[in-house]
């Protein structure tokens, strides 16, 4: 029966992730299998949003600058996309342009031995080589643009001020954390498990391509 | 809910657009390609490996037949319409052929993937999802176009030593060994346009998303376009040649035109329509 | 001229003795039949490794030849297994007792080739280490096997006729490991214990063995059917020309069985050769077996000329021409030779004086093996060089490559069979001596009969008492 | 009253079919062919008339099996495509029933064969350590009567088996 | 945008690999390393990134290409500062969003392994590595007034840098070599009518005959003419495409009748037909002189047949077909061309367009080009035949070679390898090592089309004049190698040429030219509107003088054909649209693109009819070998019925012995056996008459030609339908 629901509501096209929902349900139940459980708890700060579950315990990358993010973002409040500019615009979130660091540090905390490195590579012309923190697959085409739409700009009643909400979702609190951290596990699943609760496209084609 | 209902929708098979069915197509990508256009220049082959990190193969390889060509343009010397070649000479010349993926809607590669590597988009278009592909390579046995390629060999190093590798497309994966590829209507231009067509808040509009190869062809034999969208170009195309999707043979109320899919008598329903090539006789 | 099956008056102790005797002391021939075996798997073994590491390229495969020997060969060990399923479970069935001396060295057959068959389809995988996303495992990518793909259909029939065809082997030979437990000493005693699962002939033991050989012989008759038939369907469910066509099931399961008839008699003669089971395996069972051979050959030729047949009045033009190819394309001395061996040959069994000389009996079973692996290339090449689209149209012959695995596989289960026959039983020696004891009307007399049958105070079904050990 | 286990082997099938036709006809008093378990090398599906209808439940076994095959096989199945991300897209059928039907027969299959041979094992008592009276001569060619009876009877019983051509008694005390 | 005030390869440089940098590369997983990773990977950022450059999206910027002279406007995309594809220019009338496959494939030029990054110096035998200055320091030394410039097509900025060079040194010799040219149609187009390239209107054209032009493939400016030909000539009352030639080329592929007349009679074809019309079709014969009507009516149809072995119904039918679909083209190309009596043959292709009133109708005036230092100059094959002669005579004790190859492209029997060895200091400005720079003394390498800044000015335009502006895409992938422009720029300051000391690099010398370009090309824009439309757009439309052309009838003389029993072959080395001259030889992708007409990929091979293939009793994919009075060569068969059976057709652009990875040893070069020949009346090299017999060498190997079957086996892969049909449901009116 609830098969037959299932189809039947597909041909009205309602509420299809919920009964995608139930029928895993019944599933997980009736082979006593878990792990498709999907999530059904809203969390509190973002509206119109359930953050993916999933943990995971990241190695720690060594940085040739030990950026602290919780000074810039939390002490000091700066907006992530302030610095990850592109992250609205593009794929790739990015890393800022060290002319917009040294916007700042030409002044600021000049004497701090991390911001006479910084201001070592400047003068150089050089970029600092940061190691990638949150890398995925290379056959994966994760978009930042598309998930900033989605839950920040083109989603009603969610402050732009709470982006690092957001962000915390795959990123976890970078907020507390000097060097970035990897604390989720960025594995399909935990795509997956997200996409199905916010009803994210299924198409493959959307990330792998 | 009646269990005839019941019935119907689980063996339903779906035919095209407007066969009804229980999935309606964000869009259906379609290609018209004139062969009274095209000249045989080979420029669409060429442009999809710019575009799409197709891997040279080499001589060797190329010569047992493993060779990746996604856009590949096939010659014929006969005109099996128009009477014997007989003659002492070529004398109207060749057929040129370019044959790329056909899209088609009942893709006879979908059914027989055992890991579900290629299935069909909300786009209208035969997806294949290279890290998925287990390489068990049913889908090009069945495909009767024999238009899937397959990754015989690690081609990374050898195909493109430093700094060649610096022309790859980031925007789509470099294939490894043991996946099948095939043309993907350049899924990276589509998704470059529809994100466009989001990002200034619009419906996505005929012209947005040109191929590699429609874009590359200095005649404009290839038009490119979404066959759902009623003024795009290709849209067009299509109803003045009076060929519909979901046919396994058109119905034409004149015979001379020129529009025909090949193969279409298999009933893989394709999205690419061919115009008849034109001589004087 | 022996007429018998079998001579009633052997002695029981002999026919242990003669069984557990040929599962003792390898001679040096074995030895060298091993070594032979390892020899090949490593041929297979080092191209497979090589094929892991380079890619597909080595093995010749192309466009538009994506499959070649590795599905044809795939196929052949698949059509091999049903031996055992034909003389097992159908003869079981009909009674035919002739069957008992020799079904358990076919029924070993069944589960080996399965065994090597399963083989190939991850062999010929592009990418071998992702193979288990072929299986249906739940995972949290929320992706499946895609279920109407054949090739999944393969990998369920595939292991549950590997599944219950092992199970049928083994619990065919529980009552014979006792015996061998019984008389064997040191580890082999230990491996017998452990396998007869403390069998100890009790009539509640033989009631629900009888009963469950019965049920297991009813399960899988139609499950070696669908095997083969899901097998027919890699090829019928496509729309390729040759291979899109309605009667493959049922000649692939004609093939099937009779191929693995051939192989029963090219093992049933190197049995008798080399074990000395001359008493066992006689002539006359062998004579039988090549009846059946006979016939299940002439169903196959029949089945390939309705092939012919239907093809050739058929409206499809591209089918016509790959059927006239093969027959005067570029593999057509196969496809003549598969024609020769598979319906030409077999016509050696319909005269006795061949049937009851081994020689050339061995020999035979040979062609008619080699026919039928002929028959599976034949399926599966020229469709790929020919068919819809003339532009993809090639010859393409295997490298050393996929020669090496195919040769290699013969060994690998050669190795197995090699095992098998010193470690179990390959004649199966209660059910000789079940069929010496009916054969010498061993049944209880009339008068017996009479007094044996159920009467109105008999005890009710069930209210047996316990009779285990402590 | 101690109880018995005593063990007739004969090596004439025919005497042992007799001895147990004597046992059935009460030729001595409270012994029943109940009391009788039947070692043979071989299986006498007409011996076990005489045993009494003791009738084996595999076939239902099986069929139960194989029902739940076919229930559990379509049900994961069509789960499994229904919680398929991808599979549903492109207007075909969301539970194809053509390929349902052939995976679910395998499943019909695999399930009653499996549920069988779990049957049969725990029917057949398999797995269990052998009767102490067991005698290597069962395997090879002898068959043996084995009665559980009290002290009173195990003599009548040992002359009606030695009535019979009896080649071994063996006998032992009941735990 | 801030970035037009700076050179752009500065501010590509300060952009480095930014953004995802070069992470993006790899695809799918190998069997060990599917892992999510963590610091494996580096990412880099832009110093100080432009404001509309985002990593992840590409840009696109407008260039020209230097693929072939013909000079097509190009968009290149870049990403993160790398430049991953080309495309055709919209707004160019060549070619709009076409192009060839030769264009996309300047990518791989461009990032080619093979390329030169360091100068080399000879030192002993053997050319090593050395730095900038020391390179430099040799070439500024040697350079004097009797330098020689050996190079290919050249024009706008670096032509006029060129040209002042020369005046300061005092030397007059400068040599434009190509092997695919136009010399022998440009020299009579400009006595004919007036200009050498005059602008033929397919738009208007019902008809086009060509005499060996390969107008879609390899003649004068192909991608135009394939876009002209295919959106105008065959849309609507649909013209009628006649081709004449030894060998089927890609037009030949594309013509509704294919002709093959015996190589060097096509003009007594032209005749042949020019009779047919005079007599069978009355047409005006007043437009001709007496002497050329004389010539004409030697031509009857028996004797031109005769002559050609064209057969007579054939004749008539040509003659039908330009009477019935007028105004028609008529074109001749190098087929007809580079033979003893070439320049007869172009003649009497001209005669047919005055007597059927072409010109002026279909064949009208290109203009002027309003800035006239930078107008096209073109090459031509001569210049190769007065570079070995003036060497010869001593006359030459340095030269410079840049953009050709001659000891690859050049007939063997010309000696240029030897003449180049008499040379005492050999310079060449090249991105490879190739056959002639592999000979030099100091090999500068040259930076990429997509690295350097120029200007070009195609010879052929199609409607307004128009510069082309190539600027760089990206920054150079190699430090020490320097644009054509900036070494020539380097030269005058070192020799002190007054007016250019104040420039620092060729970028600031544009910037200067395009400041003072003439105020009509302007368009009243400012210096900075003006320089960076030019950027944006990747083209200058300077617009043209509309000018008009007479025809001024030709002599011709009768045209014969001889026999040569010793050797009864000619051979065609014909040109392919791919491997050009040989030039791209050293590129994957035109290796692996097999040649259009025989599918046949990375190798050389002849073609033949399937006559001449009995008589040699050979079969697809054997051996022969062609020999003519000036060498052998050995190549593998393909048979079909587009090669007229007295001719053997070898493509050029194989057969390289020093070029690269993917070039050298593939195929042979049919160059090296050709016969030193010449047309008489203009002295261009006649490629197309050489003499070869053949024979079967017995030798037999697979052969590399894509596809299965030729033959569409009866189903409906290409459907044809006839002209007519065309015509009834789409033609006229009914654009589709």
């Amino acid at each position: 029966m609830l098969v037959s629901d299932y189809i039947n509501s597909r041909q009205r096209r309602v509420g299809r992730a919920s009964i995608k929902r139930s029928l895993a349900a019944l599933f997980a139940l009736m082979i006593g299998l878990g792990g498709m459980m999907s999530v059904s708890s809203v969390h509190a700060e973002v509206p119109n949003a359930v953050p993916p579950k999933g943990d995971h315990q990241g190695e720690d990358v060594p940085q040739p600058i030990e950026f602290p993010h919780d000074i810039h973002a939390d002490i000091n409040g700066i907006n992530c996309m302030y610095c990850h500019t592109y992250a609205r615009r593009s794929k790739v979130a990015g890393i800022p342009p060290t002319s917009k660091c040294m916007g700042c540090h030409s002044v600021i905390a000049t004497d701090k031995p991390r911001i006479q490195k910084l201001t070592e590579y400047w003068e150089n012309k050089e970029s600092p080589q940061w190691n990638k923190v949150h890398d995925v697959p290379d056959f994966v085409h994760f978009t930042h643009e598309k998930h900033l739409q989605r839950f920040v700009f083109n989603n009603e009643g969610m402050d732009v001020d709470n982006v690092s909400e957001v962000c915390a979702f795959c990123h976890g609190d970078v907020k507390k954390m000097t060097v970035a951290h990897k604390v989720k596990p960025l594995n399909m699943g935990f795509c997956v498990r997200c996409h199905e609760a916010n009803e994210g496209p299924s198409d493959c084609w959307k990330c792998h391509k | 809910m009646s269990l005839k209902n019941l019935l119907n929708d689980w063996s339903h098979y779906r035919k095209g657009i407007e066969d009804g069915g229980f999935y309606e197509y964000e869009h259906m990508w379609g290609m018209v390609v004139d062969l009274n256009k095209c000249t045989g220049c080979n420029a669409c082959s060429v442009s999809c490996y710019s575009e799409n990190n197709l891997a040279v193969v080499g001589k060797d390889r190329m010569m047992k037949g493993q060779g990746l060509h996604w856009l590949r343009l096939e010659r014929y010397w006969d005109e099996p319409d128009m009477g014997g070649d007989d003659k002492e000479f070529q004398e109207r010349g060749g057929s040129f052929l370019p044959m790329m993926c056909q899209q088609c809607n009942a893709a006879t590669c979908e059914v027989v993937c055992p890991v579900a590597a290629t299935y069909h988009t909300p786009d209208g278009l035969n997806a294949q999802i290279y890290n998925r592909c287990i390489g068990s390579r049913y889908c090009s046995n069945n495909c009767p176009y024999r238009l899937r390629y397959f990754n015989f060999y690690s081609y990374y190093e050898e195909s493109w030593p430093e700094p060649l590798n610096q022309q790859l497309n980031p925007d789509l994966s470099v294939r490894d060994k043991g996946v099948m590829e095939k043309c993907t209507f350049c899924i990276q231009r589509i998704r470059t346009g529809k994100d466009k067509a989001a990002r200034e808040g619009r419906e996505v509009r005929d012209g947005d998303v040109v191929t590699a190869c429609a874009q590359s062809c200095p005649t404009q034999a290839i038009t490119f376009g979404d066959l759902l969208d009623k003024d795009a170009q290709v849209t067009k195309l299509w109803k003045s040649h009076q060929v519909e999707l979901g046919k396994t043979k058109q119905n034409k109320s004149d015979e001379d035109l020129r529009g025909y899919r090949v193969l279409e008598g298999l009933n893989t329903d394709p999205c690419v329509m061919y115009l008849d090539r034109v001589r004087e006789v | 001229m022996q007429t018998k099956d079998i001579n009633e008056n052997i002695a029981w102790a002999k026919i242990n003795a003669d069984v557990l005797r040929s599962m003792e002391n390898p001679r040096k021939g074995y030895w060298i039949a091993v070594g032979a075996c390892l020899l090949m798997i490593a041929c297979a073994v080092m191209a497979e490794i090589y094929q892991y590491q380079v890619g597909m390229g080595p093995s010749n495969l192309n466009w538009p030849h994506m499959w070649d020997l590795y599905i044809a060969t795939f196929v052949f060990w698949i059509g091999m297994s049903h031996s055992g399923t034909l003389l097992s479970a159908i003869l079981h069935i009909i009674g035919a007792d002739w069957r008992k001396p020799i079904y358990r060295f076919a029924e070993a057959m069944t589960t080996f080739s399965l065994l090597t068959a399963g083989l190939f389809p991850i062999i010929h995988l592009g990418r071998v280490w992702n193979m288990y996303w072929v299986l249906p495992y739940v995972s949290d990518r929320g992706i499946w096997p895609n279920f109407r793909s054949p090739l999944v259909w393969d990998a369920f029939a595939i292991t549950t006729y590997l599944t219950s065809s092992a199970l049928f082997l083994f619990i065919g030979m529980i009552p014979d490991l006792a015996i061998c437990r019984d008389n064997a000493r040191g580890w082999r005693q230990k491996l017998y214990t452990v396998l007869s699962l403390g069998w100890q002939g009790d009539d509640r033991q033989w009631r629900h063995f009888r009963k469950i050989y019965m049920l297991m012989a009813c399960f899988l008759i139609p499950l070696a059917v669908s095997v083969h038939s899901i097998v027919s369907a890699d090829f019928a469910m496509s729309i390729m020309p040759g291979w899109h066509v309605t009667t493959f099931p049922p000649y692939f399961v004609a093939g099937a069985l009779y191929s693995g008839c051939a192989a029963i008699i090219t093992l049933f003669i190197l049995l008798r050769y080399f074990f000395r089971f001359d008493e066992y395996m006689t002539i006359p069972i062998l004579e039988k077996t090549c009846k059946l051979t006979f016939a299940i050959a002439m169903v196959w030729t029949y089945l390939n000329l309705i092939e012919f047949a239907s093809t050739w009045y058929s409206h499809d033009p591209v089918a016509k021409e790959l059927l006239w190819a093969k027959f005067t394309g570029p593999y057509a001395p196969f496809f003549w030779m598969m024609l020769f061996c598979g319906s030409v040959v077999p016509f050696a069994l319909a005269f006795e004086k061949m049937r009851r000389h081994l020689p050339t009996m061995f020999v035979v079973s040979l062609l008619l093996n080699l026919g039928m692996w002929l028959e599976r290339w034949m399926i599966v090449t020229p469709t790929l060089s020919l068919s819809h689209s003339p532009f993809a149209w090639d010859v393409m012959w295997p490298s050393m490559v996929q020669w090496a695995i195919v040769f290699g596989s013969f060994g690998w289960f050669g190795l197995l069979f090699l095992i098998f026959v010193k470690v179990f039983p390959s004649v199966s020696m209660y059910e000789v001596k079940e069929m010496v004891f009916h054969r010498r009307r061993h049944a209880p007399s009339e008068e017996t009969a009479q007094k044996l049958h159920r009467r109105a105070d008999d005890p009710k079904p069930g209210a047996q008492p316990s009779t285990e050990g402590a | 009253m101690k109880r018995y286990h005593i063990m007739g082997l004969f090596s004439n099938f025919e005497e042992a079919f007799a001895a147990i036709s004597d046992i059935r006809d009460k030729k001595i008093p409270g012994v029943t062919v109940d009391d009788v378990t039947l070692k043979s090398p071989i299986e006498h599906p007409e011996i076990e008339e005489i045993l009494g209808d003791r009738g084996s439940p595999l076939p239902k076994i099986a069929l139960c099996g194989a029902i739940f095959g076919i229930v559990f096989g379509f049900l994961f199945l069509a789960a499994a495509q229904a919680t398929f991300l991808v599979q549903p897209q492109g207007g075909k059928p969301v539970i194809p029933l053509p390929s349902n039907i052939v995976l679910t027969y395998e499943m019909l299959i695999l399930f009653g064969v499996l549920s069988t041979v779990i049957g049969f094992l725990i029917n057949a008592r398999l797995m269990t350590k052998r009767h102490p009276l067991y005698s290597e001569k069962v395997s090879l060619d002898q068959i043996g009567i084995m009665l559980e009876l009290d002290e009173k009877h195990v003599n009548p019983v040992k002359d009606l088996f030695k009535g019979h051509k009896v080649v071994e008694i063996r006998e032992e005390v009941a735990a | 945008m801030s970035g037009n005030d700076i050179n752009r390869r500065d501010f590509l440089k300060f952009m480095g690999l930014g953004g995802v940098g070069a992470a993006t590369l790899t695809g799918c997983d190998m069997p060990t390393t599917v892992t999510l990773e963590e610091g494996k990977e580096k990412v880099v950022s832009y110093l100080a990134p432009e404001e509309y450059v985002i990593p992840g999206i590409g840009v696109w910027y407008a260039s020209t290409c230097q693929q072939c002279p013909s000079g097509c406007s190009i968009h290149g995309r870049v990403r993160e500062g790398r430049v991953l594809k080309v495309e055709g220019n919209p707004e160019s009338s060549m070619n709009g969003t076409g192009l060839c496959q030769m264009a996309h494939a300047g990518l791989q030029g461009h990032y080619n392994p093979d390329r030169l990054s360091k100068p080399l110096v000879r030192k002993g035998d053997k050319l090593t590595e050395a730095s900038w200055e020391e390179a430099w320091a040799l070439v500024e030394e040697k350079l004097g007034a009797r330098t020689a410039w050996l190079t290919g097509t050249i024009s706008g900025h670096q032509a006029v840098l060129l040209d002042d060079l020369k005046k300061t040194l005092g030397s007059n010799k400068s040599y434009a070599y190509e092997a695919i040219n136009n010399g022998v149609g440009e020299a009579l187009n400009k006595a004919v009518l007036g200009e050498a390239t005059p602008r033929y209107r397919f738009d208007k054209a019902q008809s086009v005959l060509s005499f060996g032009a390969d107008f879609l493939g390899t003649w004068v400016s192909p991608v135009h003419f394939t876009k002209e030909y295919a959106q105008k000539f065959r849309t609507g009352e649909r013209g009628v495409l006649m081709v004449v030639e030894p060998k089927m080329t890609m037009t030949g592929a594309n013509a509704d009748f294919w002709v093959p007349a015996r190589p060097g009679t096509e003009g007594a074809l032209a005749l042949g037909i020019a009779n047919v019309l005079l007599h069978k079709h009355q047409v005006d014969g007043r437009v001709l002189p007496k002497a050329a009507l004389d010539v004409i009516a030697k031509y009857s149809l028996a004797k031109t047949t005769d002559v050609t072995g064209v057969r007579s119904e054939a004749i008539v039918k040509m003659a039908n077909y330009l009477r019935n679909n007028s105004p028609s083209i008529i074109l001749s190309g190098p087929s007809a061309h580079e033979h003893a009596n070439g320049s007869q043959n172009a003649a009497a292709a001209m005669l047919l367009n005055i007597l059927l009133g072409n010109v002026g109708k279909t064949i009208e005036s290109s203009g002027e080009m309003p800035v006239k230092d930078i107008a096209a100059r073109p090459a031509s094959s001569k210049a190769i035949v007065d570079f070995v002669a003036d060497v010869g005579r001593g006359d030459i004790d340095a030269v410079v070679i840049t953009g050709t190859n001659p000891v690859f492209t050049a007939p063997k029997a010309l000696g240029v390898e030897d003449k180049l060895s008499q040379v005492p200091f050999k310079v060449a400005l090249s991105m490879f090592i190739d056959e002639t720079s592999a000979l030099a003394d100091v090999v500068l390498p040259l930076a990429s089309s997509y690295e350097d800044w120029g200007t070009s000015v195609a010879a052929y335009q199609p409607h307004d004049k128009v510069i082309g502006v190539q600027q760089p895409l990206m920054q150079p992938l190699y430090k020490e190698t320097k644009g054509l422009g900036d070494v020539l720029l380097s030269l005058l300051k070192s020799k002190g040429v007054d007016g250019y000391a104040g420039f620092d690099d060729y970028y600031a010398y544009l910037r200067k030219a395009f400041s003072d370009m003439p105020a009509s090309v302007k368009q009243g824009k400012s210096d900075k509107a003006f320089w960076s439309a030019a950027l944006q757009s990747g083209l200058i439309n300077v617009g043209a003088a509309s000018g008009s052309i007479k025809a001024k009838a030709p002599k011709v003389q009768a045209v014969g054909y001889e026999a040569n029993s010793d050797y009864p072959f000619h051979l065609v080395p014909s040109a392919r649209q791919g491997l050009w001259d040989g030039r791209h030889a050293n590129i994957p992708w035109m290796q692996e693109a097999p040649d259009q007409v025989s599918k046949v990929f990375w190798d050389s091979w002849a073609e033949i009819h399937p006559k001449t293939a009995n008589a040699l009793g050979v079969k697809e994919g054997d051996f022969i070998r062609i020999e003519s009075d000036q060498g052998v060569i050995e190549t593998q068969v393909y048979i079909f019925k587009g090669v007229h059976p007295d001719v053997v057709a070898v493509p050029m652009g194989q057969g390289h012995e020093n070029y690269g990875r993917y070039a050298t040893g593939v195929g042979v070069n049919p160059l090296k056996i050709l016969s030193p020949t010449t047309d008489e009346s203009t002295g261009e090299l006649a490629n197309h008459a050489t003499r070869v017999r053949v024979a079967k060498t017995g030798a037999k190997a697979p052969f590399p030609r894509l596809g299965g079957s030729e033959q569409q086996a009866g189903r409906l892969l290409v459907g044809t339908v006839t002209a007519d049909v065309f015509r009834k449901t789409e033609g006229g009116d009914h654009v589709a």
